[in-house]
């Protein structure tokens, strides 16, 4: 049962991400790496992250996707100011480029030693009250500077965006 | 068959990252380009949410949740970032933002 | 006495000029200041000096020992010390005598003779400083500190032919006397180097070198008595360096009165005499010398006698006495030698400040073809000039002939007689010139009428003293057929060379060719030029006008090929081969930073691309090693 | 106040420099404050003179731990040879300031020249070879922006080739000392790059100390510059500002001669024995080369760029006569040549900031304009000569007695130097200064006060350490000795 799910999900997230990739208009693309994002969220449901698949729902597909296709949309863009030459060329290149470093990767972890039991976890495992427990014992600090950083990036973005006054 | 291993996991989230690295470099828009940086954020939350159940560790979770934080910090001034170049510029095509390319060669 | 005097007598001229030259750099530059007040300052120096010598003279003539004064070690390293010391013994002290008698009597003619002049702080500034040089370098105690002394003068005479400076002519005079003299002096610091790596660690002053020079190999001394005669070469204009003293008469007459005639071209004859305990030991260097010496003198002589201008006769006449001073001196007879430095200073010194006057009077002329007749207009120069002659023309009782005879003798007696032809020969040309100069000057028929500018009596005094100095000095080295007592070989006993005797009947024959050879060299001049015709143009030219064309052959040979050389360097080596080599170097650097540099697109997609591109490749490496 | 005499010395014209440069404060005032700080200095480094013992020791030594897991050491002293030299820096660059005065340079012309200081001081007392070639490096960048910033003609092209020229040199040496370092940890398992422990080294194989030598020599030899490594020093020279080109070779110049005999000599002296025939003979041809190439310049600085590698050179070859008197007179030589060759460069800045011409053919008649710059010149010129009297003559005749004594031939042929200097530099005081042309010069200003008490004081040093050399020279006696005792061990050895 698991399998199956994991394999549709699995599917959906690549076919979104090449889906982002490669199609033209920015609109779809956007619209395709959202499947992607959903796609992902599933997985965290399916490796017992539960609050990660909530998080991942609300702040990528409903905060980040949807400003980033609000601007898209705000920003009006032609579609024949893109030209993008013989870009399918280069992704092949790429992908001849990458296999090594894929396939070192894939080795690498294959060759993990072994710990836990993958299948079988704890029962709260993933639990909205078990990591809140942990964020808040071991990580506070970053924890709190993370909240800095939002600071930080709220108030960056209001000055980048602000319409400068010609000089 | 597939199944929901550890590798299997592990598997998408390199596939998704390469995904995203051919995104980066083949494309000159630049929301696409900011969505394959994204999507590579999410291939290695990935693999932090599987490797926090491999090891039976909440770490990875916690991690992963630091990681979304930035990235949406990021998407935030990432896109103002959008906003006050294509007012600049009025195009989304990064081979246009070459300002600090030196012009004469020595 | 005290010996510490001895410092004085360099440091008052020496104090004098620097003050002077203080005082002339306030005067141009911020505030002018009274003539008078410049030559009270120059003249007291010299004359101060020269007081302080006649004391030393006084005290060593009632036997004191030589004075020796060593106020602190000038140098030591590795633990071999040069002291800065002053030696005042019978010789120096003789030189001493006349440098600041000459100069004494120099410094007030010029008071007269640059009366007026813009320069004329500056110009007893340099005077002063020559004198302080000449005295150190007479007064030295090692052959290092004469050097110092001996590289002063030069300086001196350097800048004082270059003293107006603004007329290029006059600079390049300067250079190259100060060249060619630092070719001697090239020599000289050889010789130097030499002697202080062989003998001058046991102690360098005159007295260590003249005991232990004797532990040094002949070969070794020949090389050093060579190169220092070099350095002599250099000071005292002989062949083949004498080319810059005619050209140094650029300068203001004075200066080569006092500098270029009687004292610092006689330094190279006082240095041979200094190191008479080195040439005592070589005598065949001391023959090559007498040769050089009567070669110059010969030489010299035959250019003086188609020269037009007034200074460069006189500058050749002094060459060629030059000369006759190195015979005395190579042949070991350095008081002889001495002697004729000592009289020579005296009626040369004369005859340029005769010319001098002459020059000023005719309004700054200097070719005697253009003169004429001066003889009722300026009596007084008439007849210093003629007893100055008379003196350089061996012609008794004046002072010349007892020196230069003293010397043909000496040649005879060491059976050098081809130098003795040569001597005697010069002998009737130097009568033939120096008399061709003075009647073309003073005599003569059809001359243009001059307006005379008028002489000052500074002028004229020193001329007076000077030509008596010219009649009576010879009267000091009176031969043994006159005088039983020989001063000046008495008082430079230790130079003399040993004794002579001659036969009086001998002595006087020879005295009796060497007058008629004289007044035969008279008697010609008297025939050609007494009456002669200023209305006829004479153009002198020909090879011996012409100096025999040396200048133009040095000029050719070592200006212009050094020059040439060092555009060949400096052009086509170092630009053309050792700067293109380093240039193509890094020109090949450059082309391959460019090709590389096409990489750097500024485009970050393609730097990503780059990245991959090394990450994929080491992976690849890794996963071929690892399997 | 032992204690940090040294490091106060160094690190006083940073200091200042720093705050001059963060605090806005205008042209004027830094140049002021540099001007008194570079006077300060050179009180403290009087006082150094005057404490100074006669002995071959290391002294006013401070030694503090700066990287220690690498051995890394600040490190500082000061011996005779050391002693002589800083003096000559903090006297020459305080004159210098003066003479730069009224160049209305900006703000950081001035900054830079302090932070010249403190790299050649520091380079010159560091006893440790990483502080060393920490020093020796850090001197570069402010010369490197005076010659970019403020300097004529081809300046961007010159910073580039003198950069390059001296970057690659020290690289060899950089790699000398790491070798260096690496030999003494295998030896003695511990890490160290002090002087006095590295001489200490006894494993390295001949062939080694060979290639060291040749690092360390590669680097000195450019700044020097010996031939042929020379190119870089006549362009850089004619296209440098004054100061820059004041410092280069008043006082940078000689850090290579110091070099050598500071690090070279201790650390590999059977190569320096064994190579010395090379150097010698490279130093008299050197000589006579580049005095006969700065005859026919047309540029005044260029001329003094060969005459300065003449003399340089020569300095050179007096350094590997392995004798005390060419040790002495090379020593004497960089003092009196800094001072001579600096004065001049000066002068000639004086010069061309009046008149804008640095070609000789376009000078003449300055003479009668101005009297004080003349007689200055000539007497920094009559020092360059040798002229007996000034320092130069001691020096060069110690020289040509230490070569004497190394090799006849060699001593003879030295003994040209009386002739090579005088005859371009008479022939260029001819030809720029004195004799009247038809060049308009009516612009030349003499001197003024502020000058004149400069450079006649740098004059009246010169005279002074002509007739009473040694006065100056017993106090790096012991120090010179104690190099000799290292060649001789040599001798004994061989």
């Amino acid at each position: 049962m698991i399998d199956t799910i994991f394999l549709i999900l699995s599917l959906f997230a690549l076919a979104g991400a090449i889906g982002m990739i490669t199609l033209s208009n920015t609109m779809h693309s956007a619209l395709s790496f959202l499947v992607t994002v959903f796609a992902i969220a599933g997985l965290y449901a399916l490796l017992n992250a539960s609050f990660l698949f909530m998080v991942q729902i609300i702040i990528y597909a409903g905060a980040i996707i949807a400003l980033l296709l609000f601007i898209v949309m705000f920003l009006n863009i032609k579609e024949d100011k893109l030209k993008e030459p013989n870009r399918y060329n280069i992704m092949l290149v790429v992908a001849i480029i990458l296999a090594p470093v894929d396939y070192l990767l894939f080795q690498a972890f294959l060759k993990m030693p072994h710990i836990g039991d993958f299948s079988t976890t704890l029962d709260n495992f993933g639990d909205v009250k078990m990591l809140g427990n942990e964020l808040f014992k071991g990580w506070l600090v970053p924890f709190e500077a993370i909240s800095v950083l939002l600071l930080v990036a709220l108030i960056g973005s209001i000055v980048l965006a602000r319409k400068k006054e010609r000089e | 068959m597939i199944e929901a291993s550890f590798i299997s996991y592990i598997s998408l989230a390199i596939l998704l990252f390469s995904i995203g690295i051919m995104g980066l470099i083949s494309r000159k828009n630049i929301f696409i380009i900011y969505m394959s940086i994204e999507l590579m954020l999410n291939a290695i939350n990935i693999i932090f949410v599987t490797l926090s159940k491999y090891f039976g560790s909440m770490d990875g979770q916690i991690i992963a949740m630091m990681v979304m934080a930035i990235a949406a910090s990021e998407a935030a001034i990432f896109l103002s970032l959008i906003v006050a170049m294509y007012r600049l510029k009025h195009s989304v095509n990064i081979d246009d933002f070459n300002t600090l390319k030196q012009k004469d060669t020595l | 006495m005290n010996s510490s005097l001895l410092a004085w007598i360099i440091l008052i001229p020496f104090i004098s000029s620097f003050v002077l030259g203080a005082l002339y750099l306030y005067s141009i530059s911020i505030k002018k200041i009274n003539d008078t007040i410049f030559t009270f300052l120059a003249i007291l120096a010299p004359i101060t000096s020269f007081l302080i010598g006649v004391a030393f003279f006084l005290s060593l003539k009632n036997g004191a020992t030589d004075y020796m004064y060593e106020p602190y070690t000038w140098l030591g390293v590795n633990g071999y010390i040069i002291s800065m010391g002053f030696l005042g013994d019978k010789l120096s002290i003789f030189m001493v005598l006349f440098v600041t008698f000459i100069g004494s009597t120099i410094h007030v003619y010029a008071a007269g003779y640059m009366k007026g002049d813009e320069g004329y702080g500056k110009f007893f500034s340099y005077f002063n400083l020559f004198m302080a040089s000449m005295l150190l370098l007479v007064l030295a105690n090692s052959p290092i500190i004469m050097f110092i002394g001996w590289e002063g003068v030069g300086l001196c005479s350097y800048l004082l032919i270059g003293f107006y400076f603004t007329e290029p002519l006059n600079v390049v005079a300067g250079n190259k006397a100060f060249i060619v003299n630092r070719v001697g002096d090239l020599g000289f610091i050889i010789g130097l180097v030499i002697m202080f790596f062989y003998v001058g660690k046991l102690g360098f002053d005159y007295y260590a070198l003249e005991d232990y020079i004797s532990l040094v190999p002949t070969s070794i001394l020949t090389i050093i008595g060579i190169a220092l005669f070099v350095g002599a070469m250099g000071k005292s204009a002989q062949i083949p360096l004498y080319v810059w003293l005619p050209d140094a008469m650029a300068g203001p007459t004075p200066v080569s009165a006092l500098i270029h005639a009687a004292t610092m071209v006689t330094a190279g004859v006082y240095m041979v005499a200094r190191f008479h305990f080195l040439y005592d030991l070589i005598p065949h260097v001391g023959e090559f010398m007498a040769y050089i010496g009567a070669f110059s003198a010969l030489f010299a002589a035959i250019i003086a006698m188609r020269q037009t201008d007034i200074k460069k006769i006189l500058a050749y006449s002094t060459i060629s006495q030059l000369g006759y001073m190195f015979i005395a001196v190579g042949l070991g007879a350095y008081s002889t030698g001495l002697f004729h430095v000592f009289t020579h200073a005296f009626f040369k010194a004369l005859l340029f400040m005769g010319a001098g006057a002459v020059i000023i009077a005719v309004g700054h002329e200097q070719n005697i073809f253009k003169m004429g007749g001066l003889r009722k207009k300026l009596p007084l120069v008439y007849s210093v000039m003629l007893i100055a002659t008379l003196a350089i023309s061996g012609i008794p009782p004046f002072s010349g002939f007892f020196s230069k005879d003293e010397i043909l003798l000496k040649a005879y007696r060491h059976h050098e007689y081809l130098i003795y032809g040569i001597g005697l020969f010069t002998a009737a040309l130097t009568a033939y010139y120096m008399f061709r100069l003075f009647f073309v000057t003073f005599h003569g028929k059809n001359y243009k009428q001059k307006e005379m500018h008028y002489l000052s009596w500074s002028m004229k005094a020193p001329l007076l003293v000077l030509a008596f100095g010219a009649t009576v000095a010879g009267f000091v080295g009176l031969p043994e057929v006159f005088s039983q007592t020989n001063l000046i070989d008495e008082w430079l006993k230790a130079y003399s060379g040993g004794a002579l005797h001659v036969e009086h009947t001998t002595e006087i024959m020879f005295m009796g060719i060497s007058v008629v050879v004289g007044l035969a060299g008279i008697v010609v001049a008297y025939v050609k030029y007494f009456k002669y015709d200023f209305n006829k143009e004479i153009q002198e030219s020909g090879i011996v006008y012409n100096k025999f064309y040396i200048d133009e052959v040095y000029h050719f040979i070592f200006v212009r090929g050094i020059q040439k050389l060092s555009r060949f360097i400096s052009v086509d080596v170092d630009d053309g081969v050792i700067d293109k080599a380093v240039m193509s170097l890094c020109g090949g650097f450059i082309n391959m930073g460019r090709r590389i540099g096409r990489m750097q697109c500024a485009n970050t997609r393609v730097y990503a691309f780059f990245m991959l591109l090394g990450i994929s490749s080491f992976s690849l490496y890794l996963i071929l090693k690892l399997g | 106040m032992d204690i940090g005499l040294l490091s106060f010395i160094i690190f006083l014209p940073l200091i200042v420099s720093f705050i001059l440069l963060v605090l806005p404060v205008g042209m004027k005032i830094t140049r002021n404050i540099a001007f008194v700080t570079t006077i300060i200095v050179f009180l403290l480094s009087l006082s150094i003179f005057f404490k100074f013992q006669l002995t071959d020791y290391m002294q006013f030594r401070e030694f503090h731990p700066w990287i220690s897991s690498y051995g890394i050491y600040y490190s500082l002293g000061v011996d005779g040879f050391s002693m002589i030299i800083l003096m000559l820096i903090t006297t020459l660059i305080p004159l210098g300031y003066l003479f730069l005065w009224k160049t209305k340079k900006s703000k950081g012309y001035w900054a830079s020249m302090l932070l010249i200081q403190t790299g050649v001081t520091g380079a010159l007392l560091s006893l440790d070879l990483v502080l060393f070639y920490f020093f020796w490096e850090s001197m570069l960048l402010p010369v490197f922006m005076i010659i970019g910033i403020y300097g004529t003609g081809n300046r961007i092209f010159s910073t580039l080739k003198i950069t390059i020229y001296t970057i690659m040199g020290s690289l060899f040496m950089l790699v000398s000392i790491l070798y260096l370092g690496v030999a003494f940890y295998n030896e003695f398992g511990v890490w160290s790059f002090q002087l006095s422990d590295l001489v200490q080294i006894t494993t390295l194989s001949n062939f080694e100390r060979t290639l060291l030598f040749f690092g360390f020599m590669i680097a000195f030899a450019i700044k020097i510059p010996l031939f042929p490594f020379h190119t870089w020093l006549m362009q850089t020279y004619s296209n440098s500002p004054t100061g820059g080109v004041f410092i280069l070779s008043a006082i940078m110049a000689k850090l290579g001669i110091y070099g050598i005999v500071r690090f070279v000599l201790p650390l590999f002296p059977h190569q320096y024995v064994e190579f010395a025939p090379y150097f010698v003979g490279l130093g008299v041809f050197g000589l006579i080369y580049f005095g006969i190439a700065a005859l026919m310049q047309q540029n005044i600085k260029r001329m003094f760029a060969y005459s300065s590698a003449s003399h340089l050179a020569f300095i050179t070859a007096g350094i590997f006569s392995l004798n005390a008197y060419g040790m002495t007179g090379a020593a004497f030589l960089i003092v009196a040549h800094a001072m001579a060759t600096g004065g001049l460069f000066l002068l000639t800045g004086t010069i061309e900031y009046d008149l804008g011409i640095r070609s000789i053919s376009g000078l003449g008649g300055i003479a009668k304009k101005a009297p004080f710059l003349t007689v200055a010149f000539a007497l920094m010129l009559l020092c360059i000569v040798g002229l007996p009297g000034t320092n130069g003559f001691v020096s060069e005749l110690l020289i040509i007695f230490g070569l004497f004594e190394y090799n006849h031939y060699v001593g003879v042929i030295s003994a040209l130097t009386v002739l090579v200097a005088a005859s371009f530099m008479f022939w260029l005081f001819q030809r720029a200064i004195l004799v009247k042309t038809d060049n308009d010069v009516s612009k030349m200003k003499d001197l003024d006060i502020k000058e004149i008490v400069g450079i006649f004081g740098l004059a009246a040093v010169i005279i002074a350490m002509g007739l009473y050399p040694h006065w100056f020279l017993y106090k790096i006696e012991p120090t010179i000795q104690h190099y000799l005792v290292d060649i001789l061990k040599v001798g004994i050895g061989s």
